[in-house]
C-alpha cells in the first residue's frame, strides 16, 4: 500500500536525530512492548508479513504520532483482536473471558530462546529456474495495490540491474494477506540514483532493493 | 479497479479506549495477556535479557574483526555471510539471511530500511531510534552524503555511495574497511575497533591509540 | 518537495468525509484565520506560490494534525516573520512595537473588494514560441527538488499527451523562492490512468495536470 | 546534489509559544496585526461578508444554466471560460484563469488539487471541507470510480473519467449534462438544479420536480 510507511525520498522529516550513548529501550514499556510483540507470535496466529501490514494500516497522522513501539503495540493489539486471541471486551475491561487457545501453555523461556535462535527463515524451495540472472537489465513494474507490498513507490517503473540471485522466498503481498507463501526468486536489483531522483542526484551513487520476481520484467 | 475491496484489511479497531500513556496501555495489555494465559511474563523477562546481553553489536564487531584477520574467513563471509556468521554462533531472528557487502577505497555500503526498520538482530542487535526514524528512512536512499555528514563522514565525490534498502529477509551487514596501523592487533583488540555504526554504514571503524 | 501535501495517490486515509449541509466556517476563527491570510497579501511582501510553498514545509507530523486554516494560520505567521511584518518577539508578547511598513495605512474595504476582484493573474507574455502543442507526446521530468514545484510525485517520469496550451504564466518553482517569476508555456497535459497507475486502473479513465514546460520532454 | 542547501527556506520557526487553540491563537494575531497598524479590522469583515454572501455556487450555477439554455454562450464558454464568466460579473481571486469541462454521455469530468485545495473561487466560493480533506486529495486520482460512489455516483464502465488536478492557476468549471424533462424550463429555474457538487464532478445535477 501507499502509505505513510512508505516515506523514501520524502522531505520535511528534518535532520537525522542522532543520540549520544542512547539506552537500548528509552522506557521499561518499550522493553516490555517489544518483547510481548516477540512472544505473542509463538501462537502463529500471523507470520512477519501480516505485522508489517498491521503496521502500515495505521492511519497516516497516528502513524506519524506514535513513537516506534507505540505503533507495535496497536499493531499487536490489532492483530489479536483479528485473530480472535483477545476481544474488544477484554481489551475494554482488563478482564479475560477465558482462556489461550485449545488450553495451551504460552510459552516458557527456554522456548523463548529456542525461537529466537530458530527465527522464521523465509527461503523455499521452487521448481521453477530464476528467470533472471546477475547482469540482467530489468525494470520494476508501476503497480499501486492496496494491500502489502515490498516494492516501495519511488522506485516502480524503474530501470536496474541484477546484481544478486537470493534463491526463492515467501512472497510478502500474499503471505502478509494470509494467501499463502507463494515463494518467488528474489533478486537485489541496483539502480543508478540518477535513475530514480534525477539529474541532480551523484552520477556515482546506487540504490539496491531486494526485489521479487513478480516485481520485474525483463527490460 | 484497485477500488473498495479489501475492506476487511482496512484499519477499523478503534483504539480510544485504551490509555493514552503507553506506559499504562502495555501494562494493562501484559496484565491481560498474563492472566489469560497467553504470556508467561518470565519469557518476557527472557526476551528483554537476550536482547539487553547476549544480542549486540559486539557480535558484529567479532565477525568484522575475524573477516580483516583471516583472508579465508573474509572469502567465506563475503560468499555466504549466513553460514560464516553463524559459525561463530550468531543466528536467527531478523538474521535468518544475512549478506555482507565490504567498504574498499572505491564504494561505500549504507544500509536502510524505507518501509520499516528491518536491521541484522543477531549480529547488531535492536536498531538504534536514529535508524527507525523517519529522517533517516526518508533520506538516505535520496541523499545519502547529506546523511554521512550528519554522521560526520564526508565521503570523495569518486566513491560510489552503495546504498541498501532493506526490502526483504535478507539483512545486510557493512564490513568497513581496516583501519591502517592494526597490522599487529589480534581479533579482540580489532573487534574493540568496530563500532555499531561502521557495520551500518554511518561510521567508520575506531583508529587505534 | 516532496512533503506530506503531495498526497495524491495515497492510501490510508479513508473515506471522504461528506457532510451534509456543511456551513461555509466551522468556527468564527476559520473565517477570521481566511481573511487575515487574504488581507495580508496586500502588504505585496509575498506571493500564492510562496504562501503554498510555506505551508508545504510544515511539518508532516504537524502538518497531517492540523486543520485546514490551522495550516493557513501557521504558514501566515512564518511568512510574517521572514518578511519582518512582525517579530517573534511581538508574537510572544502580543505587545506591537513599532508600526506598518513605511508607515502605510492597511487595506481598506473598499480596497479589499478592489482586491479580490482583480485577483492575480499569472499568465505573462513571453517572446518565445511554445515548444510543444495539442496533440504532442510528452514525459515529464523525475526531479525531486526541494523547493516548491507543481508536478506532483505520481506524475514524475510518464508519459502523456499535451491537450491544451494555456499560453505563458509565472513559474512556481522560482517564484515560491523569490527567484522571480520566470514565465513558461502551461500545458494541460492528458496521462491514461494505466500510465499513472498500472494496469488495475481502467483503461478508459484518464489524469489531466497543468504542467510547465520545463517539467516536459518531448517523448 | 539536493543536499543541503536551501536550508533558509527549511521551516525553523518554533509555534510552540503560541496558544494551542487555534481561536485564540487566531485571535491573538489579529490582535496584534489590528494593533500594530497592519490590519483594519472592517476589511476583514468584509472579506467574510463577500464569501458568505456574494461569492459562491450560485454564480457558477447561473454560468452553467446559461451554457444549458444559449448555445453560443456555451461554445463561447467552453472556448474562453474567463471572458464568458466575466460577461456574467464574476471574475478575480482564485478565478483568475478559467476553464469550462463539459460532461457528456462520454465523459464524466471531476476535479481536484492534489497538492492543496486549488478551486475557482469566483463561480463556487470557497471549497467544502471534504474538497480539502487528505482522503479525497489522495483518492481522487488514483480511484475516482471509488470515490464517486461515496458521493452516490455510479458511471458505466465504458464512461470516460477525466480527473483534472489543478497544478497550476488555471481553475476548472464542470459544466454538468443537462437533466432530461427541463425543456421548459428558464435560466433561473435551470440554474435551480446546478448543485455545487456536479460543478465539481461529484455530483449530478437536481432532476426537476
Amino acid at each position: 500500500m501507499n502509505g505513510i510507511h512508505d516515506m523514501g525520498g520524502m522531505h520535511g522529516f528534518g535532520p537525522v536525530p542522532i543520540e549520544e550513548n542512547e539506552p537500548l529501550f528509552h522506557a521499561d514499556w518499550e522493553a516490555r512492548a517489544m518483547a510481548l510483540t516477540v512472544v505473542m507470535a509463538s501462537w502463529k496466529r500471523w507470520n512477519i508479513d501480516a505485522s508489517r501490514y498491521a503496521r502500515e494500516r495505521i492511519p497516516p497522522r497516528e502513524y506519524l504520532n506514535s513513537t516506534y513501539y507505540e505503533r507495535w503495540i496497536h499493531a499487536l493489539t490489532d492483530q489479536m483482536l483479528e485473530a480472535g486471541l483477545i476481544t474488544e471486551q477484554e481489551l475494554r475491561t482488563g478482564e479475560p473471558v477465558g482462556g489461550p487457545p485449545n488450553g495451551k501453555a504460552p510459552l516458557d523461556p527456554d522456548g523463548a530462546r529456542a525461537m529466537l535462535r530458530r527465527g522464521g527463515p523465509s527461503r523455499r524451495q521452487v521448481d521453477a529456474p530464476p528467470r533472471f540472472r546477475p547482469g540482467d537489465a530489468v525494470r520494476t513494474g508501476n503497480r499501486h495495490p492496496e494491500h502489502h507490498t515490498r516494492l516501495p513507490r519511488y522506485a516502480r517503473g524503474k530501470l536496474g540491474e541484477v546484481v544478486l540471485h537470493h534463491g526463492a522466498h515467501v512472497l510478502p503481498d500474499t503471505n502478509a494477506i494470509f494467501q499463502g507463501e507463494q515463494p518467488e526468486h528474489l533478486y537485489a536489483v541496483r539502480f543508478a540514483a540518477r535513475e530514480l531522483w534525477g539529474p541532480d542526484a551523484s552520477p556515482r551513487d546506487t540504490v539496491t532493493l531486494d526485489l521479487w520476481e513478480s516485481y520485474l520484467e525483463a527490460r | 479497479m484497485t477500488d473498495d475491496t479489501h475492506h476487511s484489511h482496512k484499519h477499523e479497531h478503534d483504539h480510544s479506549h485504551v490509555p493514552p500513556d503507553p506506559a499504562l496501555r502495555v501494562q494493562a495489555l501484559e496484565s491481560l495477556l498474563v492472566r489469560k494465559g497467553l504470556v508467561n511474563p518470565e519469557t518476557l523477562n527472557t526476551i528483554i535479557d537476550t536482547y539487553a546481553n547476549d544480542v549486540g553489536p559486539r557480535n558484529g564487531a567479532r565477525v568484522v574483526a575475524k573477516a580483516w584477520s583471516d583472508p579465508d574467513y573474509r572469502a567465506w563471509l563475503l560468499r555466504d555471510a549466513t553460514a560464516a556468521i553463524a559459525s561463530l554462533g550468531y543466528e536467527g531472528r531478523q538474521g535468518e539471511h544475512i549478506v555482507a557487502v565490504e567498504n574498499t577505497d572505491k564504494v561505500h555500503n549504507m544500509v536502510v530500511c524505507t518501509l520499516c526498520s528491518c536491521y541484522p538482530w543477531p549480529v547488531l542487535g535492536l536498531p538504534p531510534a536514529w535508524y527507525k526514524s523517519e529522517a533517516y528512512r526518508s533520506r538516505v536512499v535520496r541523499e545519502p552524503r547529506a546523511v554521512l555528514r550528519e554522521f560526520g563522514i564526508t565521503l570523495p565525490e569518486e566513491t560510489e555511495v552503495r546504498v541498501w534498502d532493506s526490502t526483504s529477509e535478507m539483512r545486510y551487514l557493512v564490513v568497513p574497511r581496516r583501519p591502517e596501523g592494526t597490522e599487529g592487533l589480534n581479533e579482540s583488540e580489532l573487534a574493540d575497533l568496530v563500532t555499531r555504526d561502521s557495520m551500518i554504514g554511518t561510521g567508520q571503524p575506531r583508529q587505534p591509540d
